[in-house]
């Protein structure tokens, strides 16, 4: 799965995109979310802001109750701010 | 007609050939964003448009369907920058033709208030007294609202696209 | 900026030079009304508008004043046309720039209702199937309503000017 | 006083101005209209249609019970259809 970051979480990442394969205990958006956290600092400090983080599966905006297994790229970014 | 562009463009040209030669037209609205340079706060240096390619198309292209669904036009455009630009350019256009004037108005503001809280961009910002992201606007999530939750990329929790 | 003439003018132009050098106007709303041929009705041979010399001028002014002190706009432009015009000609356009959107589109939409019922402009219409004076609708009336009537033209029984 | 005729109006009635002198019993917006239907069959049919005759008074749109004596412009016409 492809995962890619944008505006400021992509900074506080480091890059912009990476491929990974998900742990099996990872089914939901907030699964993979709280999977993330223990990636490591950097993203232990961008999970704590996750409440403002949308989630985009297959580049559709979702909850965090939605499915991610199957998806070919999961984006998170900050809210829009676009116009 | 959607374009997302890095290529500055010129409102008044678009404009001159939006909707011309259609004779049952007989209102025009357009929209026009551009750079500004805020009195009272730090100079703005520059703003950079950073967005998801592809994403970014497919919804506004969902997005002008909607529009297209919503009320009777004849023509639509949606035209948004990428990229680093400076104060006074135009940052995103919306114009919108029809038979009549409250269909063009209408269509007109749903189209750009989708486009700044639906849309995938984010705006940069680089002022004399350093640079930052901005922030989502409650107000724009408000004047989103106002026109219903009809499009089919911001589905809830059982939402498939 | 009010011009009320009966030569022909084109949006794009205008649109080109209004507000520009501007450096605090993040939002500029246009609209334009054009001369219109309606399918399944009479063909349109052409439009005339009649005026009031004098009062349009002079409620125009008055009109844009209003827009001006109801929203903080930058610039404003009514252009409307009088005289003898074809299908595709540009009839009226409005333009409004602001620092927000809202003000941008609300002032726009407020200015181009109250033309449609308050300014003294009157259409003739000619088709292939005759010349007849076009009957002022009840949704124009409506439209300019919904503003409120703060015009001082608009005066009620007692009403000075 | 200068009475002044727009679009059907002006057709109606033939002209597009003309100066008068009101007769003394002549006040108001609706004295005035019930005075030129004594003109001839022009006004009289003209007016039979005044429910849709808008009024400016020296460039003021009025109601019936407007004064017209002092006014130096009194315009009869149909509802506006501009923009």
């Amino acid at each position: 799965m492809k995962l890619r970051y944008f505006a400021w979480v992509r900074v506080q990442v480091g890059y912009a995109e990476e491929d990974l394969e998900l742990p099996l205990q990872v089914v939901t958006v907030r699964d993979l979310l709280a999977w993330l956290a223990t990636r490591g600092p950097k993203f232990d400090a961008l999970l704590t802001r996750s409440e403002t983080i949308r989630v985009a599966v297959d580049q559709a905006v979702v909850e965090r109750d939605h499915a991610v297994r199957d998806a070919v790229e999961v984006a998170l970014f900050p809210p829009m701010t676009g116009g | 007609m959607i374009r997302v562009q890095a290529e500055a463009f010129d409102p008044a040209l678009e404009l001159d050939t939006f909707a011309c030669g259609n004779d049952n037209v007989g209102a025009i609205a357009t929209f026009t964003g551009r750079v500004r340079v805020a009195p009272g706060e730090p100079r703005l240096i520059a703003l950079t448009l950073e967005h998801y390619p592809g994403m970014t198309e497919r919804l506004l292209g969902e997005i002008e369907a909607e529009a297209q669904a919503r009320w009777p036009l004849s023509a639509s455009l949606i035209i948004h920058r990428i990229g680093r630009m400076q104060p006074g350019e135009a940052i995103v256009m919306v114009a919108t033709a029809s038979a009549h004037r409250d269909a063009a108005f209408d269509a007109c503001r749903f189209l750009i208030d989708w486009l700044k809280t639906k849309a995938p961009f984010w705006k940069y910002e680089e002022t004399v007294a350093g640079a930052e992201w901005v922030a989502a606007k409650d107000s724009d999530d408000a004047a989103a609202a106002r026109w219903g939750k009809k499009i089919t990329a911001q589905t809830g929790p059982s939402g498939e696209d």
